[in-house]
């Protein structure tokens, strides 16, 4: 154990989270590492969305009675505690169900625009007009963005990955052109890890006039992330990989963009005046959340984000930097092991994927799972990466604050069974 | 009953008998405000004579504390200069959004002092603030400072 | 009591929902009269969603090891329930994230199958054609129509409301006609408490060819709802209405039309094969859930119908039945009270709306609230009702299977109060 | 250790040497089929002479058990009348539901019925079944009864 997971005292950190206690497969301890799709809920997340229901629950934004109150309190604290968690205002952010709707609030809201009032012409796409992505994205990022292009006429354009798992910037500039009216790239590739720079993006978006979409989704729960600081226009991330329950995602929009776009969703709460044959929409954020909100989801949020917070992000980033580079060099280790993505720790983040010569994923998955190590298999979402790297598939382990070297240690001796059990060299 | 401090005679007798209800003409700028809950509204006028508010003229429909907050805020910046009708909008803004924790000045607020109880009830404070946010409003279009 | 409420036991009942035991305003009993905004959650509800985020938790739909096959299972099992629950079968089930964006999925699907494949075509909407609503429509039934329309160039049209709150069925076959390509309209009003008769207005759809999609939202929750046996094409309801969680909606469409429908969220878990170029996508429910999707709360939502369906759904409406007429009974006999929405129990839920001669509803509503009575003030999501029937708002109390007499006792003794309150005779 | 009961020799030994493996002309009809959480593929294509299967030929990319199974495959249906490939058919997705409660009959099933052990792991079944789907969608796209 070194200083740093020392200081994280795992073990304590382990008990707020109930599941990890629990056995597998036959009285196996369970290994966790697939926090990359989601993560598990420590007790006092658990505990403050209980508390939530059971003494203050009522419709927020509606009721004039004292649980109203409450609830509506509750809400717009948890918005106020997760926004400054990403270095922005309130005002900024929109609850949606996962991060995967927000990336489809905003081009969805994009394709509404050619039909909405003339504050909207900023986001209206069509045919001669660009949007660019990346390769490494997950389809989160990329089918929304290939839907709009065929609906409006817009083209879709991208960026490459290099071999060893790096966003290709050499021809940055002739892909994102004054064509461009979206540039969306991930902020952490969840299969990779690799960290992308946002500035250069960011820069050359600015030069063009493109919006700046970032998905956050892995970068948000795993490091220290102020939106602001980064100066993109969108970003998103999902509140159940960051401890946090299911069904809540989070948009996060410069002020003046919000106020300028049309709506997506619409229903309830969103509205300014409503008549059978039109209506009119309330500012952001309440624009875009149209029906009931996730309200104890929120309130739970906002409980993960005062844990994580407490703890520190930069401890967490940290720790799990020192569990990634113990992956990593134990993995090297192994004859016949393909790392795909950075084979260092230097930017990158915790996701750690590979494949066996002469072991389908899917396989060493299995054997792995057998020992109790929770891993996932497959193209993680994110297809045409696995195509670029000519792997149809990969496993993945991906850390946490609660993993320790313990996990690590467990998983490179599962690698070695897996290997053993299939009389692969 | 807490209910006393929220419905104070002053706010029951300007919901009763409003001042300076109905829209008149001259006016430079109108603002048409509402509160997508309830669906009360105002539409509220103000004629401005140099730096003076010279009228503030209103209608709409709504609850006994939006009715009552615009009847009190003509009282307040009708015939006033517009800077000090501004300082009086903040005042009340501020109270509004205090959560009871805002001590009113009367000096500067008036009757508007009997609205220290509605700031505890978060949902009202929107009504309270109907016809002063159509004020604002309506002194933005008028191209008066604000 | 009478031998309905007897049969219930409500007093058991109320212990299992923690937050009926504690006290508003300075010690007042909590009378709680706004489940139609919003129902309170049983802990057996609470209890489920923690045994499964605690003990079973994992991505459903994509990893391969022992806790991702139990939640699946749990997740899947939960919509089998909840499919069984309305008379459908799990592959008729699509979660949301609320009602609301159940009616937008349909509403956006159809705008999306003028780009989509030939299958879509049916959905195809387009200047000529028309959307039949009805002028007692929440915002979530009304709005999304007016904006496919604004977006497609098809006409809007609606059916009106009488003057004791009925659909206006007198000329329905002026209104729907073959150039009808949708015709939404509520099961059952949540301000009216007014049950629209589905029959003749499915028979009139089937008639023209239009398509049926139904608002559950009122109904589901308070009453038998076989939506089979009813013969809509698409019908939506809402978890938070029914014991459940916030954060999932319902979206339930006959297999075959879920089946050529284009998707509407895109992204993970609802593609078949992604290319950076283009992708498929997967057969229903599936496609229309992308993302990481409310694994918990639809676990929670089952444990829900499974509460509500040990009691009978039967009993469930009876009781409310009885609450209902109590509460019309006893406010017709208070003088200035007009209640907006039929006067008698006949074809209604209970969703019992009124102003008071004098007040206004925000007033009236404060007043109640003082004395730990919360019911809901203002247009309830459905301002052109409001405006047909010449109120810009109104008070409403509803009911569900917790409620009781002394609740309605306390409600009736509050409307006199407010009375006094304010001097009004 | 359970996973010698879903890693059969007899698997291990299709998946290490598959029967029949390679796109073979003639055929009537060819299934491509995918396994979406994992990208894992298959083209089959059938051709039947009169009521019988005359050959299956496949090429594609997957895991042991899809890989296996489609090898199983070739062995039970090749040279068999049609109407008993698809009984066949129906045993083993009937098997690959049971969540290891149906016992398979060794008769109809020969080799399949190795798959038993995976049966007890759902996100496997799909693997073991992509081979057969796309068995009974070329069938399906001759023509022939279904
Ligand atoms: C009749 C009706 N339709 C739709 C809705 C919208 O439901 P939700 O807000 O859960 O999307 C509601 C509740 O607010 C309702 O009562
Ligand atoms: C990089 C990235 N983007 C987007 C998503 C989608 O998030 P969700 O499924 O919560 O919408 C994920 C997780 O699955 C992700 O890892």
């Amino acid at each position: 154990m070194t200083a740093v997971t020392a200081a994280l005292d795992v073990d304590a950190l382990r008990a707020d989270f109930p599941i990890l206690g629990r056995t597998v497969r036959d009285g196996k301890r369970l290994v966790y590492l697939d926090s990359g799709a989601t993560a598990q809920h420590p007790v006092q997340v658990i505990e403050a969305e209980r508390a939530f229901l059971t003494e203050h629950n009522a419709a927020v934004h509606r009721g004039a009675h004292q649980l109203a109150e409450e609830a509506t309190d509750a809400y717009e604290s948890a918005r106020a505690r997760i926004a400054a968690f990403v270095g922005a205002t309130p005002g900024e952010l929109v609850f949606t169900k996962n991060a995967t709707e927000g990336i489809n609030l905003i081009a969805y809201a994009m394709g509404n625009a050619s039909t909405a009032g003339p504050e909207a012409a900023r986001f209206v796409l069509g045919p001669g007009d660009e949007i660019v992505t990346t390769e490494m994205e997950h389809h989160a990022n990329l089918v929304p963005w290939q839907q709009l292009a065929q609906r409006t006429g817009a083209t879709l354009r991208w960026l490459g990955v290099t071999d060893d798992g790096r966003l290709d910037l050499s021809n940055l500039d002739s892909v994102v052109t004054p064509r461009t009216k979206v540039l969306a790239f991930t902020h952490q590739s969840n299969v990779l890890g690799t960290v992308n720079p946002v500035e250069p993006l960011v820069a050359r978006a600015r030069e063009v006039g493109a919006l700046v979409v970032l998905d956050a989704c892995q970068s948000v729960p795993h490091s220290v992330v102020d939106l602001r600081a980064l100066d993109v226009d969108f970003a998103v991330f999902s509140s159940h990989k960051m401890l946090g329950p299911y069904g809540l995602g989070v948009l996060y929009g410069r002020q003046e963009l919000l106020a300028a776009m049309p709506p997506f969703l619409t229903g309830g709460s969103m509205i300014e005046m409503v008549e059978m044959a039109r209506s009119t929409f309330a500012p952001p954020p309440q624009r875009f959340e149209a029906g009931t909100p996730m309200t104890s989801q929120a309130v739970a949020l906002g409980a993960a984000v005062d844990y994580l917070s407490a703890i520190g992000m930069d401890r967490v980033a940290a720790h799990e930097h020192l569990l990634t580079v113990a992956a990593l060099d134990g993995l090297a280790e192994i004859p016949g092991i393909r790392v795909i993505g950075p084979a260092d720790g230097h930017a990158r983040g915790g996701a750690v994927s590979f494949v066996v010569a002469g072991i389908h994923p899917h396989d060493v998955g299995q054997v792995l799972d057998d020992q109790g190590i929770a891993v996932r298999v497959g193209h993680h979402c994110a297809w045409p990466l696995h195509r670029r790297l000519g792997v149809p598939a990969s496993v993945r382990a991906s850390f946490y604050l609660y993993n320790d070297l313990a996990d690590v240690d467990a998983f490179l001796a599962g690698v070695r069974e897996t290997k053993r059990f299939f009389g692969v060299a | 009953m807490q209910l006393q401090q929220m419905y104070q005679e002053i706010i029951l007798d300007h919901y009763k008998n409003p001042h300076g209800r109905g829209l008149r003409d001259p006016f430079d700028a109108e603002s048409f405000q509402v509160n997508p809950t309830c669906g009360d509204e105002v539409t509220l006028r103000v004629k401005l004579d140099g730096d003076q508010v010279a009228d503030v003229s209103y209608d709409g429909q709504g609850c006994s504390i939006s009715q009552a907050s615009t009847s009190v805020l003509t009282d307040l910046v009708v015939g006033r200069p517009l800077a000090e009708a501004l300082t009086k909008f903040e005042a009340f803004v501020e109270l509004m959004h205090g959560r009871g924790t805002v001590e009113p000045d009367e000096d500067v607020l008036e009757d508007g002092i009997a609205f220290a109880g509605v700031a505890k009830y978060p949902a009202r404070v929107k009504c309270a603030l109907l016809g002063w946010m159509a004020f604002k409003d309506a002194v933005a279009r008028t191209g008066g400072s604000t």
